[in-house]
């Protein structure tokens, strides 16, 4: 697995920008440069989540489930009814805070680059986002044990339950973020809904995301689905074995994960966000949908989705530390997908006997994601036609901010060329 | 993201939110006057000489700066990569490469906020002194505790001479028991507390996210220092059941220097012919 | 900023031959914080103890560093000085520039060079000193000696007469010693047992004086002036109040072994009396000879015993005592003849050692005075007496001088003579070391009187021919090549430390020297103290010596022990651990480490150091991970610095 | 540094005052020469030797770190100096780690009468880090 490039770029490990004066620069990162890989050997399994979570922040909460699902897989356990009711309530909160992140706060990482998509300036309702977040990050600690980062989810189920108190608590916030995100649906139809049929940036794509046995869209984990841009299943099964068709994506078009990408995959499985996608696709037609602004759309209704995922989930909730792990088998290979706000990640670990990392592939693909790194890229290589050290070590961290298993490389190998317009090298910069 | 911070905006006129240096150009900073921003707080790691130079940069136009989180404070979790060989990494980090470094090595930092990500107590604790107080808190302040995890941690105490290493996910601990009385390794005693020992309440070890604690410089030669001397079998000559029981800690540098490796005394490796 | 002076002592020429004195004074001169540094001739003199105490004063210094010998030379001379001049006296250090640099290093400009670092390393330690002030702490006022020869006997007596409770441990059933063995003792010839004897009494009977006989101290805790003491007494099976002596048991035991005290001349049985002036003065069950008490497999001496003093179900019984000094003098044995392999040492019968030869013509003892061939009874004509058996011989045996083996041996050519008047004594010796008061003329007497043969030249061979034994040797005088043959050959043996002196050593926590005897804190100045404050040796146990220095010893030991033991308080050293309260998180590895278990964490959640108990070791500093708990006036930043400027980083 | 002149390591010294420190006076007592590159700095006990001080000793530009204190079972602490040798024995897997000789720290018992041993211990460890060559650690710095 090692000399395989998991967490690539556009083209393999490529970026093409056309820039003025017919120059092209290329921006290539070797095959086998998934660092994260070697940074994970000789890592201890019960730290594999605590990694994982801090490498991509930005993705915390789906990040520590996967490794901790994966690695459930690694020991051959089934964690008990009430751990999994735990990690799944937190992972609706979770799902739930990273939609507001996109919707209202965050200056980069959006879905597909457009960044604070109803930004603080210009938004209804901004005071009750920002109480919202509080809810979810209160949520996040609630169930994760921890704000951001949760810290409970060990192999084999939890490493602490939580109180009766904590439950209540629990139902009350997420009642409370049920009502905002009906009212945020809301007051994006009314506002946004418009916002939304000027955009016409159509790009058709393959579509991945998880789905439930009832092939409903999952926002936890479950087997992987793909559907072409005519909405035709192309692949569906459990991770371990679309796993290949990924790492060798052959297609023509690119593969599309997130919001977008889910409402092409499958239905929505709760009462009230089924209802508000009915009205989105009267209003926008399909699925499929390719209108890029339609997963903003999506994005609001997924808020609704979250919080009544959320509510189930906290009704199957018990408190205390007792019956929260399950006996661990001897540990191997383990693979788990699990559906993040911004898309699918699919974590595989093999351990040794001793449960330290042998190998670690963090899967993401985020493929319509190439939009915000090349207009970083294209800002960083800019208008001079010079490639310097100083625009490598940004185009390492441009790289980096997009691609969280570059993140613990220590040195990035990059490879940057500038062609001329009859394609001729007129500069290649290589490293290290 | 701490959610507390998006509470201020009202309070302040955030210029800018990066996320990497490709949001912000030297060209964007150097249009502020020197010492034209009054605070700025910078997360995450410090990683080559671009990124050295902005962040020069940055503090030329800041009046104060605030290391925020373990990456800025330590160099976090990527500072491990500081330790690797070139077999185990593409690239050893060499003298001019791009090895991880804390803030505080390349500029003059005035305040600290640590953690991974810092505890939301000591975030709030941060934002009251920074732009709630009437006066500044003084240069250097740390906004946490200066004594340990363990301060905060209210598990009992059952003394016991290290005789095994155990791993909380095979071996679930006793949740009222100090970690290290039952055997876990434990960073909670060489950590700098203020974060309510949150992961101790979860029935899990410290991992050392805030950094050693004032008294000592190299969190992970303390603790080890400090479990070395715990591990002792009655009767004579038990060197060799000793050094058993100290080869059984699992992954030294990734337990005991998790987010400090770079902070460390040794810094990064280093090519000593063996 | 710190006021420091420095002075930089030359020690006549043992410094200032290669290290530039004057210019070490002048380089610290402009050091940080130094506001006075100057180099003298001998600065442990009145004169050069006077300028330190002047220099406080007119500087008014805050910390001093004295350039010059090793700290354990003469720091408490210095910080005396100091103290007298109003200077706390923990804010005095010594830089090692003699012992550590100057004897050591001979090329003048690097000695110079780091003795300016080490004076250097001095300031910074200084620099962090704090004032701190000794801690006064109670203590036992009993006394331990272990060893009931003629050393522990005269200690022992000695502290007794002060008024202080003794406890003497002895190993064998007997107080006495090897000084009990001998015949008559160099040079007056007066019999041992006769100036013996009583004191052996006079420890019995001493009020203030427990013996504790056929009993070993197996652990020893505490420190100086209130140590714990745990003491195994094996049992007898004899009940010495009861026992009348009468021999009946002896007379019943079918066992028989060697008998110790006559040096395996003769036999004794498994219950016997060890000797006739044994105190206490009771038979004793030998438990490794007996056929079996338990379970009981022959109980003859039981039978016969009409009062009822055997008793089978004595056990052995474990004690603890607490005393506030211990005299150790637990003496010497004889190097193993069997080694002198070209002697037949141990292998030959007519080959004796010389405390064997001692009970051959003691007139109580085996042959009873009638000096007799081991072999085959046939009484004695001729003897070749070979000194330096073992001794001073590097390399195959003990390199040291045994000291008395001189003089014994005239006095056994002698006794022989007396006995044996035309038998013929011959002398091998390579040096005739005779240095004791009176030993000289006593020696030359006997070798001048001719009467004796003193041939110079070590023996290379004895030969057991059967019916005698035939020496090969030199005389290195004439350069003759020699062959003698001899009834009997009698080796001078070397003396080694006592069985079992190196575990009691560990026991105690003090050092033995190159050749296992007990080490003194120092050779010349404090010859019985050890490293171990309130830990004392005296007699063979330290080093070969006759009667007369043992008993000087004893007694030197004895005053030692008394002035602690009569002191009111004693003092402990302020350089304990001390607890940051602001770093302290109470996270007890402290007090899981402490040997002492002077540090507890305290429902406070803070570590509070016991003072007295605590002995500043450190251990407790360096596995506190936080940094939170120091040794006083050896802080981690002090030692930083020092790190720092003896690496020579400038400042 | 060229090849004609030879390399003259900076060696630290942790010496227990009250056996390995005493043979290291007994050896000038004795006059038995060692080389002059170490530099002792006398402690109570080799258990009181702290990660910081032997970390931070490279750093400062040390080549190597000689811990001397008392032989097994004599420690005058109990067993300080066991403790602080299974400290400096977890501390080599560090330096190792980062890449540092572990054989730059050596660990010698020796009572107060073993001069001549210690002579010979400083003979052999400065000669073995003159081999070893200059400790890069300090260049991190």
């Amino acid at each position: 697995m090692e000399n395989r490039v998991l967490d690539l770029i556009p083209g393999f490990g490529e970026v093409v920008l056309r820039k003025k004066a017919g120059l092209t620069a290329r921006v290539s990162v070797s095959k086998g440069a998934a660092g994260f890989s070697s940074f994970m050997r000789g890592r201890l399994a019960e730290d594999v989540a605590l990694y994982v979570q801090r490498i991509d922040a930005h993705c915390a909460v789906p990040q520590h489930l996967a490794a901790v699902s994966a690695l459930d897989r690694c020991y051959h356990v089934a964690p008990p009814k009430k751990a999994i009711a735990m990690r799944r309530a937190l992972a609706y909160a979770g799902f739930y805070f990273h939609h507001l992140e996109e919707l209202f706060l965050s200056r980069a990482g959006g879905s597909d680059g457009t960044s604070g998509l109803i930004s603080t300036d210009e938004s209804i309702l901004v005071g009750d986002a920002f109480s919202a977040v509080t809810l979810s990050q209160e949520l996040i600690t609630l169930l994760g044990g921890r704000e951001i980062t949760p810290e409970r989810g060990i192999p084999g189920g939890l490493s602490s339950g939580i109180s009766d108190e904590g439950i209540d608590q629990a139902k009350r916030d997420a009642s409370q973020l049920l009502s905002f995100a009906l009212r945020a649906e809301e007051a994006f139809r009314a506002s946004g809904a418009a916002w939304v049929k000027v955009q016409d940036l159509t790009v058709p794509a393959y579509s991945l995301a998880t789905v439930e046995k009832d092939s409903a869209v999952s926002l936890y984990d479950g087997d992987l689905c793909i559907v072409d841009e005519r909405g035709k299943e192309w692949a569906k099964g459990e991770a371990i074995d679309i796993l290949p068709k990924l790492l060798s994506w052959k297609e023509d078009l690119p593969l599309r994960v997130g919001p977008l990408a889910r409402l092409n995959v499958g239905k929505i499985s709760t009462s009230q966000a089924r209802s508000l996608q009915e009205k989105m696709f009267d209003t926008l037609g399909g699925p499929p949908l390719h209108l890029v602004a339609a997963g903003h759309w999506q994005t609001v209704i997924e808020l609704v989705q979250a919080s009544e995922l959320l509510a189930q989930a906290l009704s199957e909730v018990e408190s205390g530390n007792s019956g929260i792990t399950s006996p661990l088998g001897k540990p191997d290979e383990g693979i788990a997908a699990i559906e993040g706000g911004n898309g699918t990640t699919v974590h595989r670990y093999v351990l040794d006997e001793q449960g330290i990392v042998q190998e670690a592939q963090v899967f993401l693909p985020r493929q319509v994601q190439a939009g915000s790194i090349n207009v970083a890229l294209a800002s960083v290589i800019g208008s001079n036609d010079e490639v310097s050290e100083t625009t490598i070590e940004r185009i390492a961290d441009v790289i980096r901010a997009n691609r969280p298993a570059f993140v613990p490389t220590a040195v990035l190998p990059l490879r940057v060329t500038l062609r001329d317009e009859v394609g001729k090298v007129s500069q290649e910069w290589r490293r290290p | 993201m701490s959610p507390n911070l998006v509470l201020l905006l009202d309070r302040v006129d955030l210029l800018f939110w990066a996320s990497s240096t490709s949001d912000l150009t030297d060209e964007e900073i150097s249009a502020y006057d020197d010492r034209g921003i009054d605070l700025l707080i910078y997360a995450g790691t410090v990683r080559g000489n671009e990124n050295i130079a902005t962040a020069r940069l940055l503090r030329a136009k800041a009046k104060r700066v605030v290391a925020y989180g373990a990456c800025a404070h330590l160099g976090g979790l990527c500072g491990l990569a500081n330790v690797y060989s070139g077999a185990q990494l593409r690239a050893l980090p060499s003298a001019d490469g791009e090895f991880v470094q804390p803030l505080s090595s390349v500029i003059d930092v005035d305040y600290i906020l640590p953690g991974c990500p810092p505890p939301q107590a000591m975030v709030t604790r941060m934002m009251e002194e920074l732009f709630i107080a009437d006066v500044m808190p003084e240069q250097g302040t740390v906004f946490a505790s200066n004594k340990a995890v363990c301060a905060q941690c209210d598990r009992k105490h059952v003394p016991n001479p290290l005789s095994s290493v155990r791993r909380f996910h095979t071996a679930p601990p006793d949740p009222e028991i100090c970690l290290i009385d039952q055997g876990y390794i434990c960073l909670g005693p060489v950590t700098r507390g203020g974060c309510d020992a949150v992961c101790l309440k979860s029935n899990r070890p410290c991992t050392g996210c805030a950094g050693p604690v004032a008294g000592v410089r190299d969190q992970g030669g303390a603790i080890l220092h400090a479990l070395a001397s715990l591990v002792s079998f009655p009767g004579t000559d038990t060197e060799k059941k000793e050094h058993q029981v100290l080869d059984s800690i699992p992954d030294v540098i990734g337990t005991t220097y998790k987010y400090s490796a770079a902070s460390s005394i040794l810094k990064r490796r280093v090519n000593d012919g063996k | 900023m710190s006021r420091i002076g420095v002075f930089v002592c030359h020690c006549g020429m043992n410094i200032e031959e290669t290290v530039d004195t004057r210019r070490v004074a002048d380089t610290l001169k402009l050091y940080p914080g130094v506001v006075h540094a100057e180099d003298y001739d001998y600065m442990c003199s009145e004169i050069g103890q006077q300028k330190i105490r002047d220099v406080i004063v007119e500087h008014n210094l805050d910390g001093v560093v004295v350039a010059s010998c090793t700290p354990a030379m003469h720091q408490e001379t210095f910080r005396n000085a100091a103290e007298e001049a109003g200077l706390n006296r923990y804010r005095l250090e010594v830089a090692n520039i003699r012992e550590q640099v100057s004897w050591v290093h001979s090329d003048r400009e690097v000695a110079t060079q780091k003795a300016i670092r080490m004076a250097r390393a001095a300031v910074e330690k200084v620099r962090g000193d704090d004032d701190l002030e000794a801690i006064a702490v109670d203590h036992e006022t009993r006394c331990l000696v272990v060893g009931g020869g003629i050393s522990g006997i005269q200690a022992a007596i000695d502290v007794a007469n002060s008024g202080h409770k003794v406890i003497l441990v002895e190993k064998d059933p007997s107080i006495g010693g090897h000084m009990a063995q001998l015949s008559v003792t160099f040079p007056t010839l007066d019999c041992a047992q006769c100036i013996l004897t009583p004191r052996m009494v006079e420890a019995s009977r001493h009020p203030n004086i427990e013996l504790l006989t056929y009993s070993e101290v197996v652990k020893v805790a505490g420190f100086m002036g209130n140590y714990e003491v745990t003491i195994r007494k094996n049992p007898t099976y004899v009940d010495a109040d009861k026992c009348n002596l009468c021999d009946k048991c002896s007379e019943v035991c079918p066992v028989g072994v060697k008998e110790e005290f006559n040096e395996g001349l003769s036999e004794r049985k498994a219950i016997y009396l060890p000797f006739e002036q044994a105190i206490p003065s009771s038979y004793v069950l030998d438990e490794n000879a007996c056929l079996g008490v338990k379970p009981i497999r022959c109980g003859l001496c039981q039978d016969v015993c009409d009062v009822g003093a055997i008793d089978y179900d004595m056990a052995p019984e474990v004690i603890t005592e607490k005393v506030g000094a211990i005299i150790v003098a637990t003496g010497y044995d004889l190097y193993d003849p069997s080694h002198l392999t070209e002697y037949g040492g141990g292998k030959y019968p007519d080959v004796v050692t010389s405390l064997q030869f001692e009970r051959m013509v003691h007139p109580s003892g085996p042959m009873k005075g009638q000096l007799r061939r081991p072999s085959d009874g046939r009484s004695v004509k001729s003897v070749a007496f070979v000194h330096c058996a073992g001794s001073r011989d590097p390399g195959r045996h003990k390199p040291y001088c045994s000291r008395i083996c001189c003089t014994y041996t005239a006095k056994h050519a002698l006794l022989f003579k007396k006995g044996v008047p035309d038998g013929v004594a011959n002398v091998f010796y390579i040096d005739i070391r005779t240095d004791g008061k009176g030993y000289e003329e006593f020696a030359q007497g006997i070798i001048s009187g001719k009467r004796v043969r003193y041939i110079r030249g070590k023996v290379a061979k004895v030969v057991d021919e059967g019916d005698h034994l035939t020496v090969w040797g030199a005389d290195t005088l004439s350069g003759k090549r020699m062959e003698i043959d001899v009834d009997l050959v009698v080796l001078a043996m070397a003396m080694v430390p006592s069985e079992g002196t190196a575990e009691l050593a560990k026991t105690l926590h003090i050092n033995v020297d190159e050749n296992g005897f007990l080490k003194e804190a120092h050779l010349k100045l404090r010859p019985v103290e050890t490293t171990t404050a309130g830990v004392f040796i005296a007699g063979t146990a330290q080093g070969p010596k006759d009667i007369p220095d043992s008993v000087a010893q004893a007694s030197a030991a004895a005053a030692k022990a008394i002035a602690i033991l009569s002191a009111d308080k004693l003092s402990h050293s302020p350089e304990v651990a001390a607890v940051d309260e602001q770093l302290c998180s109470g996270c007890g590895i402290c007090a899981s480490v402490c040997p002492y278990d002077a540090v507890k964490v305290e429902r406070s959640g803070i570590a509070v150091v016991n003072e007295i108990l605590c002995f500043g070791c450190g251990v407790c500093a360096a596995s506190c991970p936080a940094g939170a708990i120091e040794i006083k006036n050896e802080r981690h930043a002090q030692i930083e610095e020092m790190i720092g400027v003896a690496l020579g980083s400038e400042k | 540094m060229s090849d004609n002149t030879v390399f003259e390591p900076k060696i630290i010294a942790f010496l227990c005052k009250w056996t390995t420190y005493a043979a290291a006076d007994l050896c000038g007592v004795s006059r038995m020469p060692y080389p002059s590159n170490i530099s002792i700095i006398s402690v109570n006990c080799t258990g009181e030797v702290t990660a910081d001080m032997i970390l931070s000793s490279l750093a400062k530009g040390a080549d190597g770190i000689l811990i001397g204190g008392c032989r097994p079972g004599h420690c005058r602490y109990e067993d300080g100096n066991l403790k602080g040798s299974n400290r400096v024995y977890l501390l080599k897997r560090v330096l190792k780690e980062f890449g540092v000789n572990p054989d730059r720290i050596r660990e010698v018992g020796i009572a107060g009468a073993q001069g001549l041993i210690f002579q010979q211990a400083v003979e052999k460890f400065t000669a073995d880090i003159r081999a070893f060559g200059p400790c890069p650690v300090m260049s991190n710095a």
